[in-house]
């Protein structure tokens, strides 16, 4: 599955992408950012701010508690602040 | 579908001449340019030397096209663009663009207001602004997503 | 004043261009182009070949500016554009531009659209539609009217 | 004191301009009109569509009570129909 930040998200993990085979019990968004949050001590930091990140699901906005199962990518950032 | 995301500047005068040419039904084109401005009232008085907007490729291009579809279901539109740009801007450079034709003026004003209120709330687009003190990431704006809620149909 | 009453063509792209050049307070440009149609839904099926537009020399200038001095007056508008061309047109001819600069889209998108409203019943201009059946002048129309009314300011 | 005509008005008396000395009795626009409408028969002819005619007083917008007395310019033409 392919992880991706933007904005703050990707300068404080320190990556715009990796790739996570979180285990088959993360089903949601929210479990997956708990499970991310745990990879490394800046996961850790920036997944702390859980109210001011938002997910996509295969490039459509989601919920935490939308199901990740069968997806190939999903992206984290703040709410958005183009135009 | 009349989607653009690029770093390249757009021009007002040629994408309207492109649009309207060889037709004989539009009565109206309703447009918006939005401006990369030195000021950010709502983020305090230090000017805005730059700023830099990063997008998510791929998922950009299909929301923006889903906004335009719901416009022209809306609205009767003849035709509707949408150009985004991302990249490095300094206060004047033109950002994004947002042009609709209609036969009558009060739907190209509507549909046009309507898209650019839910860029605002639904591109994935984020800004970096560069002051003296150094760079930051702008946070959401609330009135923006007052703006947009306007547009919502009631359940 | 930025008003302009000509019968040669105007370019969007130049206007914008020069009304934001050297400017880093503008944030938001909404513009509407209006231009001749073939078809009049309004007044039947026949296609319109041309339209001539007359005006009143003096009092449209006059007009065009206390309409934009107005606007300036309930909007925060860092510029205002109105050209309105007089003479024949063919469908597809742009005859009318409005636009409006600020440093935010609403206030920007409002004037533009007030001052289309405006135009619409207050600038003195006639058009004569010109069919295969001949040419005729063309009434007034009520829904321009009441779009201008919603402006009015309670007494 | 001129008069101007617009569009149909125009068309129907067959002229765009005239200079009009009405006597001093008439004071406002309507009564203009009607010191207007005796002059020909075309005049007659176009100004019976009263309801339809607009008045513009030295260049600004006016009224059938509105008063004529000094001023230079007097136009009639049927509601606006640009942009």
């Amino acid at each position: 599955m392919k992880i991706l930040y933007f904005a703050w998200l990707r300068t404080e993990i320190g990556m715009a992408e990796e790739t996570a085979s979180p285990p088959e019990t993360v089903t949601t968004a929210g479990a997956l950012i708990d499970w991310l949050a745990a990879l490394s001590p800046r996961h850790g930091t920036a997944f702390e701010k859980r109210n001011s990140i938002r997910v996509a699901i295969d490039q459509e906005f989601a919920e935490t508690d939308s199901v990740i199962t069968g997806a190939n990518e999903v992206a984290f950032f703040p709410p958005v602040t183009g135009g | 579908m009349a989607v653009r995301v690029q770093s390249e500047a757009f021009d007002l005068g040629v994408e309207t001449a492109r649009l309207t040419k060889g037709r004989h039904d539009v009565g109206a084109v309703a447009s918006f340019v939005g401006i990369a401005r030195e000021n950010n009232p709502d983020e305090g008085a230090e000017p805005v030397i730059a700023m830099t907007l990063e997008h998510y490729p791929g998922m950009t291009e299909r929301q923006l096209e889903a906004i335009e579809a719901e416009a022209r279901e809306r609205w009767p539109l003849l035709d509707c663009l949408i150009v985004h740009r991302y990249g490095r801007f300094e206060p004047g450079d033109p950002i994004v663009l947002v042009m609709t034709l209609s036969s009558h003026r009060q739907a190209a004003f509507d549909a046009c207001q309507f898209l650019m209120d839910w860029l605002k709330t639904k591109a994935p687009f984020w800004k970096q602004e560069e002051t003296a003190s150094g760079q930051r990431w702008v946070a959401a704006r609330k009135s923006d997503d007052a703006a947009a809620k306007k547009w919502s149909k009631p359940a």
